[in-house]
């Protein structure tokens, strides 16, 4: 039970500092009909981290861990950027490689432990931003989902490259300006989206994280449909409010209006999806 | 790994052996194949997990015939990656989720890649990697080359050189038992000049393919592997470790150093599964003294017979190892040296920098970098001889 | 400061840069010596014994109980910090902490010599930890403070520790006790 | 010097809503104490957002928190 290597020796506990130990008996671990509906209570597996005050990705962080149907075997890959500070605080095993190859070793990964553990569901995801996944790792992301690596990529599209200081990306928005387009940027957002589903991803979503329930919805099928079909994707906007001039309260509200226009709910299920998604909604799982 | 009997078998069904049984005591006979065939024929008594492919000339045929294994149950995990970059990612997955991993490239691909081999080293992954040199300029050119081992040097890889099929085979499997070594556990690129040795036959001699090594253990890895099975739970590999992380410069400085110190932990493991980081040939009190690795000790070999027979005697010292560095060794096969040749297949003469580096104020020898070939070029025996022969002031009687 | 070795420019001394190597299977290392277990075993209990705050540094391998060594481990462990009057701080996991450890009950192998310092540590024991966050956090330590460190390694061991004990078990840590139980008695 | 948020209880107690905990961008910061019926901010966690000020005071009119000074706070750490 890979569930033991959160169980902290008796002998050792008086030593162990609390947040180890309620990550031992205070975070749901065995229970898939775990979700967002945790987070006032349970302890996360997600700790203290740096990202800047306000940040809607750690939002996203903080639901996408909370719906992991089965965090005590999940993997969790991811790349440079924003999303690298945080993952030394996750409590589970995760990896940062090299910038845009991630879903490459998401696919080392996820086939050897099919291979070492064939009685064992172990879930790879990807979680990394949106220069990893459309500029720098495109050819990694799109050969995965060519690939059919059972594997779900979540992209945290904030259409800019944050952690670098502001560069446009290729999910800018036509006509921004941005550091390195200092005319406006000349070409239109890439629909990763669209790219997913012709690349042959089973599952696919492009939303904002602006309703915590709807992201575990998302999440738990992305996972579900990777398990059993194929690649899945998410794409998900985490505007970052510092490079866009808003103020550290003002997430909720632009991705509230955002949900009307170019993040407007969209879902693509595709018929050996919407199986396992009838299935898991069948026990009671979704 | 199972049980039968008295017999501990791997996956394929093969007895696990030990690998000193394997590489010194079984009996073997011989076979006559190409390096290519010999690396499928390596892998298969390898118990390896994972290997993913990418075709490049000259390696595309040995990683073939690794897939062949794959559909004969011998490999686990075989796929074409989408180029060398994808390809060694990939392989640092497998790695890390606790496979043995295997994989070839050549030239052009080798620095395609090449971001992920300092990323190997620094995760400790004990990844192999078979270099069949070729070309890497521009113009193109597919023809054997080895400048390209230049640019894995201080990549905190072990780099090692085989000079013939036999050898490379012995050193694909000594690969992987030094390469896992917890306290060495960094990769290892096992480096063959291409088409001369990818591409030609020779006669090799095989241990039965019924036997293999011991399955690799990820959890005497010096990280734990990626796969939830060992704490902590709470693991990244590898974190950005820079003070704006809130953690000290120092840990990238020892971290650095405790990749290096790595690869000089392999040392006493190589001299046992290898018998030594150089070998010797020719006159051991010759003052002419030839350096080289590859295919080009394999010509000085033969330079220093032809030179035996203008009467002249010289020695040939083959580095099997560049990365550890053979230091006191060298040292010591140079002690009596006037004059070293450093005979090498590349326009840079990496391998005389090389030597001159820890040959300094440890030797009164000159050191005369070449001759050298480039871009495909043959290095026939008696260019090295005639070389010699004019340093000496001898009459060079063969007609070139 | 530590003594600048060939390591040049960095601060760091590297045991191998002297040609100091992990000891053989059977032997220890007694700072560059080889030495029987017994002979590194007895050194390490009396640097324990007669150093300032001995502590024992548990990390994760035997923290979590993940198997049944991991569990008799701890036992053992916590019996061993016992007769040695050491203390015990963990390193619960390696990851570089946000925003800060609390050093006064934690390690962490990206900045171990925190914790020596705010301690005044002179003594320690590296136990269970994985082997590259061990030589990462012991060339920290031998560069930053003058703590004499001692790993029980259930691998190769550890060259940058000044005692290093190889393939370390139960078995082992139960004779470590035995003479840590008579060098007590000696030296008091 | 700095901002944090603090949940004015009996306000809070009123509804049984918790959408502020799910809200808050920083993990184990914002939680929710059933017995009381009350959201409660972990000071230590805070980064001073005020993003669930806007959820409780622009999105739901409830105005249950308001940002106060951090060194105002009598109990450190937690505050229930």
């Amino acid at each position: 039970m890979s569930i033991n290597i959160f169980k902290i020796n008796e002998e050792l506990k008086e030593f162990i500092p609390q947040e180890v130990i309620d990550l031992e008996e205070k975070a749901t671990w065995g229970n898939p009909k775990r979700g967002v509906m945790d987070l006032p209570y349970a302890k996360e597996l997600l700790e203290e981290h740096s990202l800047c005050a306000g940040c809607p990705e750690s939002m996203a962080f903080r639901y996408i861990l909370a719906s992991l149907p089965n965090p005590e075997d999940t993997i969790i890959v991811n790349s440079t950027g924003c999303t690298s500070l945080v993952f030394p605080h996750i409590a589970l095993h995760t990896v940062h490689s090299l910038f845009g190859n991630q879903n490459a070793v998401a696919t080392g990964i996820k086939r050897t432990l099919e291979w070492r553990f064939p009685d064992k569901v172990k879930d790879v995801v990807v979680l990394a931003g949106d220069g990893a996944t459309v500029d720098i790792g495109l050819d990694c992301t799109l050969q995965s989902f060519f690939r059919q690596e059972k594997i779900t990529t979540i992209c945290f599209d904030n259409e800019v490259y944050a952690n670098t200081g502001g560069q446009e990306s290729g999910t800018t928005v036509q006509g921004h300006v941005f550091k390195m387009a200092p005319k406006g940027k000349q070409w239109p957002k890439v629909p990763m989206w669209q790219l997913a589903i012709d690349s042959g991803c089973h599952y696919v979503v492009r939303m904002s994280v602006s309703s915590p329930k709807k992201v575990e919805q998302v999440v738990k099928k992305a996972i579900y449909v990777a398990r059993e079909v194929g690649p899945t994707y998410l794409h998900l906007y985490t505007p970052c409010i510092l490079e866009i001039g808003l103020n550290s309260d003002d997430a909720l509200m632009e991705m509230r209006d955002k949900d009307k226009e170019r993040f407007k709910f969209f879902e693509y299920v595709s018929p050996q999806a919407e199986e396992v998604i009838a299935k898991k909604k069948e026990e009671g799982l979704l | 790994m199972q049980k039968l009997g008295e017999e501990l078998r791997n996956r394929a069904g093969q007895k696990i052996v030990d690998p000193e049984y394997l590489l010194f005591e079984a009996p073997r006979e011989k076979v006559f194949m190409t390096g290519s065939e010999v690396v499928k024929e390596a892998v298969k008594r390898a118990s390896v997990d994972a290997s993913v492919s990418y075709p490049i000339t000259p390696q595309s045929e040995a990683a073939h015939l690794i897939g062949e294994l794959w559909v004969e149950g011998y490999v686990g995990v075989y796929f074409r990656g989408e180029s060398e970059f994808g390809v060694m990612s990939e392989l640092a997955g497998c790695s890390m989720a606790g496979a043995r991993t295997i994989t070839t490239t050549s030239g052009p691909g080798t620095l395609r890649a090449m971001e992920n081999f300092p990323m190997w080293a620094g995760s400790r992954l004990p990844i192999q990697l078979v270099l069949m040199a070729r070309g890497i300029n521009s113009p193109l050119s597919i023809q054997p080359d080895d400048l390209e081992v230049s640019f894995l040097l201080d990549t905190g890889c072990m780099v090692w050189y085989a000079e013939n099929a036999q050898e490379l085979f012995d050193m694909i499997l000594a690969g992987f038992v030094v390469a896992e070594q917890p306290d060495v556990h960094v990769p290892v690129v096992n480096v063959i000049n291409g088409f001369f040795i990818s591409h030609t036959r020779e006669s090799v001699m095989l241990p039965p393919d019924d036997i293999a090594l011991p399955p690799y253990n990820p959890y005497k890895a010096p990280m734990p592997p990626i796969d939830m099975e060992m704490p902590p739970g709470r693991f990244l590999r590898d974190p950005f470790v820079m003070k704006s992380n809130y953690i000290s410069y120092a840990t990238h400085t020892s971290w650095q150093f405790e990749v290096r110190a790595a690869i000089e932990r392999a040392r006493p493991y190589i001299k046992k599964y290898l018998g030594g980081l150089i070998e010797e040939f020719g006159d051991p009190e010759s003052d002419i003294v030839l350096v080289s690795t590859g295919t080009g000790a394999a010509q000085a070999k033969e330079a220093v017979r032809l030179l035996e027979d203008e009467g002249v005697k010289a020695k040939v010292v083959k580095l099997k190892t560049i990365r550890p560095f053979p230091i006191n060794e060298l040292r010591e096969a140079v002690k009596n040296a006037k004059v070293i040749f450093v005979p090498e297949f590349n326009v840079v003469g990496w391998l005389e920098r090389e030597i001159r580096r820890y040959l300094y104020k440890h030797s009164d020898a000159e050191i005369i970098g070449g001759p050298r070939v480039a871009g495909g070029m043959t290095m026939p025996p008696e260019i090295i001889a005639k070389d010699v022969l004019n340093y000496l002031g001898k009459e060079v009687k063969h007609v070139y | 400061m530590a003594t600048l070795g060939p390591s040049h420019y960095s601060p760091y001394p590297v045991a191998v840069y002297e040609n100091i190597l992990p000891p053989p299977p059977g032997k220890a290392l007694l700072l560059t010596e080889v030495v029987d277990e017994e002979v590194a075993m007895r050194e390490a209990a009396k640097a324990m014994l007669t150093r300032e705050n001995p502590t024992i540094f548990p990390g994760p391998q035997v923290i979590y109980a993940w198997n049944e060594e991991a569990k008799e481990k701890a036992r053992l462990i916590r019996e061993l910090a016992e007769v040695l009057g050491a203390k015990i701080i963990p390193m619960v996991d390696y990851r570089p902490k946000y925003p800060k450890i609390d050093p006064e009950k934690e390690i962490n192998p990206n900045h171990p010599n925190l914790t020596i310092w705010h301690n005044n540590i002179k003594a320690c024991i590296f136990v269970g930890v994985h082997c590259h966050y061990a030589n990462v956090a012991l060339k920290i330590i031998r560069a930053e403070t003058d703590c004499f460190t001692i790993a029980l390694c259930s691998n190769a061991g550890h060259e940058d520790a000044m005692i290093t004990l190889r393939d370390q078990h139960s078995e082992e840590l139960k004779k470590f006790i035995e003479i840590a139980k008579e060098v007590k008695k000696e030296v008091k | 010097m700095y901002y944090v948020a603090k949940v004015i209880n009996e306000e809070c107690a009123k509804y049984n809503c918790k959408q502020c905990t799910l809200f808050c961008p920083e993990p184990n910061t914002l939680m929710y104490n059933d017995e009381e019926h009350h959201a409660y901010v972990i000071y230590d966690r805070c980064k001073g957002c005020a993003l669930c000020v806007y959820v409780c005071s622009d999105l739901l009119k409830r105005n249950s928190i308001e940002m106060v000074m951090a060194e105002s706070l009598e109990e450190k750490g937690v505050s229930k």
